[in-house]
């Protein structure tokens, strides 16, 4: 029987500062062994407990997708023990890792439609993974528009990525900040109001949306009143997690654990789930 | 099958399963009974009703290390060094490991630490001759002597006990000691078992709660319920159901262990984020949580209530919130 | 065999014992080297659980020091931790602590001999008293 | 039905009805015997619910820190009201926010001692006078009040409400000659091994429950030390150290501020002896600073202030 509370070891490749206020940095994970390297499979939107040994443990998404060879990317927003000492490390530093966990962006779906990505502030990470899954097929996949806020230019997260997706003519990009500088040429404004703007169809498209609760509660009517059925909207919930595996309790939202039934669900499944998140 | 032996002779078997077995049984502390590994046994002792902390510790101990590592090399603590005898545990209990069994040992992910405790018990209950006025494990399809989630099942008929062997892996651990019960006894038994059984006046009807239940997340029946709640964790961490947990690594430098430590819905940390939100900020939300995961959620993921009517919470809480009144006015309330 | 030497931990506050410690020091007065310093703004600055976990971590003895009364870079910090050291310490003692594990004492910036001293005493206190074992954490911290 | 029974409910009466308060914190009727329950009472004609008896055990003060910019009338005892000035003194709650309805009484029945007395349950339970019958399967018992009072209120000297705006009841004679720190005098009296093995064996007890904290009205912290992250202070498991330590501060976080009501124990399951600690407290804050909590609402904490003369027998100043 596997043990899964065990941690596999894995160490860090590369280090990367992704905010101008350094509190939010990537890193860029390599396994120690390579059958783990083997059994590790997963999909954009699922999520991996990290342990820093000495320090603890912490869920978080993963930020790269399934097809990035080598590279397995987590970014991180320092905010407790295991987040600050998450930030101390350097390369070749050794971690555990247990995962992946939870379910994932549920693709399968989107083949042939298209798909509205919208994200605020740090919590574009695994739709980061998501966005670099179906770029890498594309032609699988109708329109894909991006819809991207953060605070200030400065707080965009994967900002030479951002850049990169911009000046392709196979998808829409709307890059927006709450308050713009003085090199900024962008669009200045909240995220609920750029996807009113900018409108995208929901003509046989689904929607992604993650990001700050106060965002995703005002984004939901925009899309809901452009047309997008509840079913067609998914999102990621973010819960205080522990086990990672629907044992310890506290991610559980009436009769869902958010680890492992989740963390990706749609709008009809909350609909019908307590309001506790 | 039904067998019998001697109170007498019952000590001396226990003590023979020493050798080979790391044996709990209820220790009496100031007045307080708890399950702890014995060296010695002398009989059940007579004031025994049950255990303060529920025999769920025994698989799924209040503190439990998970594994130890320094650096990355990390050393599981999952293995069991000893086979392990549980004796003297209440029907209910037995019944509610069944419904821990549920989340620890279900179709997904396997908790090997659990699993291995129990698998490595061999469980012998112990029947009810006089049921509390605050139990009400019929109320759940259990009773005084239930043999759900036993290996063996002792009836406590005055100088012996009947032994009614429930399962294989009750029956390996007998010796010629047990002998065949003889009609007279086994009536006796019955006749004790019915008596137990009428003592049961707490009836809880359970049927229609979770439909109800369905029905009332909104409620205002939830302020009132948790106003006089102190917020404390008696009722979970005594709860023989009750399963969450949190996980701590304790540590210096980058050597150290990693604990898993009972956790109560209760507490507002228990769903606290990082970034300061809470999803269930106040004593009703938490209230309410406690309540729909054992009458409402458990049920429609296991079929069942996670409860087993043992009357632990109902004894124990500081403000006398009984559950039994709670489960009585969300029915007509 | 060997005795164990003692570990001791003194928290100074950094106005007056600190500065005495220093002057202990650069006026080349000799005491045992067994105490660590960690360097506080004020005694007051010293919550009792700091000394406990330093206990919990297998410490044999804590020293608080501070300012003498009135001498407080802060007017009164001193004057607080006096009342907060009269509680925790007779607490301490009550439930089972030897008396010799947590001392107090008050050395100015000009008083390095007497911070010598001071540690001389607490050091020879803490050896008679031997290893801790109460309240010592055996796991993890 | 007795007097302040009948008393109480009017009065809870015509304070709801009057609109004088939002609503009133006072006992229900039990569903164990031996037991009551707080009840929130917010209409006039539920105020029939209201009952008082010597099982009245718990410490209603401490839903007052939580009441919000409410207007509260409170059920209370002589504790109780100390808890309600000393609550008020740490600015928690205003004074004009709450109605005290102060009961004088002679105490609050120990029923673990009582249950521990009889063979078998207790199934019924009558108050009279200065009696407790108790009534099991096999069994009737009668109990002298005063000989099963809580040790809490063995050794109180202040029965009486220390404010109250409506009283309810006589008020009755302190005792002025009970040493309420006898206990802890005997106990200062053992070796320093036998102090912390007692302490050791009684703090071993403790499951984490943290009953003692939420029965605690002085225990109202956003968050207290054990639950911060970051610092760390203590594990959160049973290793008896963190235990200790948990039970030392909890202690030492009364200083000045316990009136030593008794609820952290009545509330513990585990039965742990945690007055001896709370006590001891009390002994010293007495002791030194010649204060005792909950008296007068116009005096500091005595760790929140100090005096230039204050004791220092116990640190090295080099005199």
């Amino acid at each position: 029987m596997r043990n899964p509370y065990l941690p596999i070891p894995v160490k860090v490749k590369k280090t990367f500062i992704e905010s101008e206020d350094r509190m939010i940095k990537t890193l860029d994970l390599l396994f120690l062994n390579k059958e783990d390297k083997e059994n590790f499979e997963f999909m954009p939107g699922q999520f991996c407990e990290i342990s820093v040994w000495g320090k603890g443990e912490a869920p978080f998404g993963i930020a790269s997708s399934p097809l990035e060879k080598d590279s397995l990317k987590f970014t991180v927003n320092r905010a407790g023990i295991v987040t600050t000492a998450l930030h101390y490390l350097k390369e070749n530093d050794e971690l555990g890792l247990r995962g992946p966990l939870g379910n994932s962006y549920p693709i399968e779906l989107f083949k042939g439609k298209s798909v509205v990505i919208v994200g605020g502030g740090f919590a574009f990470t695994t739709l980061r993974a998501l966005t670099k899954y179906l770029l890498a097929w594309r032609k699988d996949f109708k329109g894909i528009t991006i819809i991207y806020g953060a605070r200030t230019p400065g707080m965009l997260l994967y900002k030479e990525e951002l850049k990169e997706w911009e000046r392709r003519e196979d998808l829409k990009v709307y890059i927006t900040v709450d308050k713009g500088d003085k090199n900024w040429q962008g669009l200045v404004g909240f995220v609920p109001t750029v996807v009113e703007k900018k409108a995208p169809s929901p003509e046989d498209a689904y929607a992604v949306i993650c990001g700050p609760p106060i965002m995703i509660k005002f984004t939901l009517p925009k899309l809901l009143a452009l047309g997008f059925s509840p079913e067609r909207i998914y999102t990621s919930l973010e819960m205080r997690m522990k086990c990672g595996i629907g044992k310890c309790g506290r991610c559980n939202i009436g009769r869902f654990y958010v680890c492992k039934d989740g963390p990706v669900f749609n709008y009809a499944q909350l609909e019908k789930l307590p309001g506790e998140y | 099958m039904m067998k019998k032996i001697s109170k007498k002779d019952m000590n001396r078997f226990i003590k023979s399963l020493l050798e080979d077995y790391t044996v709990y049984a209820p220790v009496n502390t100031d007045g307080i009974f708890s399950f702890k590994p014995i060296d010695n046994f002398q009989g059940i002792d007579p004031d025994y009703q049950n255990s303060k902390k529920p025999p769920k510790e025994i698989f799924f101990p209040q503190s439990e290390t998970m594994f130890e590592y320094e650096k990355g090399k990390v050393t599981s603590a999952e293995k069991v060094s000893r086979k392990r005898i549980l004796l003297g545990i209440r029907p209910c209990d037995a019944k509610a490991n069944l419904l821990l069994d549920n989340v620890f040992a279900g179709e997904d992910y396997q908790d090997v630490y659990y699993i291995n405790k129990r698998e490595n018990t061999t469980i012998i209950g112990l029947g009810c001759r006089k049921p509390l006025s605050t139990c009400f494990c019929t109320s759940f399809g259990g009773g005084p002597f239930s043999k759900d989630g036993l290996d063996i099942l002792l009836i406590d008929i005055g100088d012996k006990y009947i032994v009614d062997v429930v399962t294989d892996k009750g029956r390996e651990i007998l010796t010629n000691k047990f002998t065949e019960a003889s009609e007279e006894e086994l009536k006796l038994a019955e006749k004790i078992k019915r008596e137990a059984e009428e003592r049961i006046k707490s009836e809880v009807k359970i049927e229609g709660v979770k439909e109800k239940l369905d029905t009332m997340f909104e409620s205002s029946f939830w302020d009132k319920l948790s106003e006089r709640c102190l917020g404390c964790a008696v009722c979970t961490y005594l709860c023989p159901t009750c399963h969450c947990f949190d996980i701590d690594d304790e540590a210096k430098d980058s050597q150290g262990r990693r604990v898993r430590n009972w956790d109560s819905c209760m507490f507002p940390l228990f769903t606290l984020q990082a970034s300061g939100h809470n999803p269930r900020p106040t004593g009703k939300e938490r209230m309410r949580q406690r309540v729909m995961h054992k009458f409402n959620y458990f049920i429609e993921n296991y079929k069942r209530a996670a409860c087993a009517g043992c009357g632990r919470c109902i004894l124990n809480c500081p403000v006398n919130i009984d559950i039994r009144k709670v489960l009585k006015e969300i029915l007509t309330g | 065999m060997r005795e164990r030497e003692p570990k001791i931990l003194a928290f100074l506050c950094n106005w007056c014992s600190y500065a005495g410690a220093d002057l202990a020091g650069v006026s080349r007065i000799q005491y045992p080297p067994n105490v660590r310093v960690i360097r506080v703004p004020c005694s007051s600055r010293v919550n009792p659980l700091f000394i406990l976990k330093a206990l919990q971590q297998g410490i044999d003895g804590v020293l608080v020091a501070g300012c003498h009364p009135g001498d407080c870079h802060y007017i009164s910090g001193n004057y607080i931790a006096r009342r907060k050291f009269a509680i925790i310490k007779n607490f301490l003692e009550y439930i089972g602590i030897e008396e010799d594990r947590v001392q107090f004492a008050w050395v100015s910036a000009a008083e390095g001999a007497r911070f010598a001293q001071v540690i001389k005493e607490v050091t020879e206190k803490v050896k008679r008293l031997g290893p801790i074992k109460k309240l010592v954490k055996t796991r993890g911290i | 039905m007795p007097e302040v029974e009948r008393k109480i409910r009017e009065e809870a009466k015509n304070l709801l009805v009057n609109k004088k308060v939002d609503f009133v914190i006072g006992f229900e009727e039990g569903t164990l015997p031996l037991r009551v329950s707080p009840v929130f009472i917010y209409k006039g004609d539920d105020t029939e619910k209201l009952i008082w008896n010597s099982f009245c055990e718990n410490n209603l003060a401490v839903y007052l820190p939580e009441i919000g910019d409410k207007k509260v009338a409170v059920v209370a005892k002589g504790c109780d009201t100390r808890s309600i000035v000393a609550l008020i003194v740490e600015g928690q709650i205003k004074r004009e926010q709450i109605v005290v309805i102060g009961i004088p009484y002679q105490g609050m029945i120990d029923r673990r001692r009582i249950e521990k007395e009889v063979e078998g349950e207790i199934l019924e339970v009558k108050e009279k006078n200065d009696e407790i019958l108790i009534k099991g399967d096999v069994f009737e018992k009668v109990f002298k009040k005063e000989d099963y009072l809580y040790s809490s209120c063995k050794t109180c000297k202040h029965r009486n409400p220390v404010i109250s705006d409506i009283l309810i009841g006589e008020e009755i004679e302190e005792r002025t000659q009970v040493d309420e720190y006898a206990e802890v005098n005997e106990y200062e009296k053992k070796s320093v091994d036998e102090r912390w093995d007692y302490f050791n064996k009684e703090v071993n007890k403790c499951i984490r429950c943290y009953a003692c904290r939420q029965a605690c009205p002085m225990c109202y912290c956003e968050e207290c030390f054990v639950d911060n992250s970051y610092p760390r202070w203590i594990g959160k498991g049973l290793d008896s150290s963190d235990l200790a330590v948990w039970h030392i501060i909890r202690a030492y976080h009364q200083a000045g501020r316990c009136v030593d009501c008794g609820s952290c124990e009545r509330a513990c399951p585990m039965e742990i002896n945690l007055r001896f600690l709370t006590k001891k407290i009390n002994k010293e804050v007495k002791n030194y600073f010649n204060f005792e909590t909950g008296l007068d609402s116009a005096t500091s904490p005595p760790l929140a202030t100090f005096n230039v003369e204050d004791r220092q027998d116990f640190i090295d100043s080099g005199e």
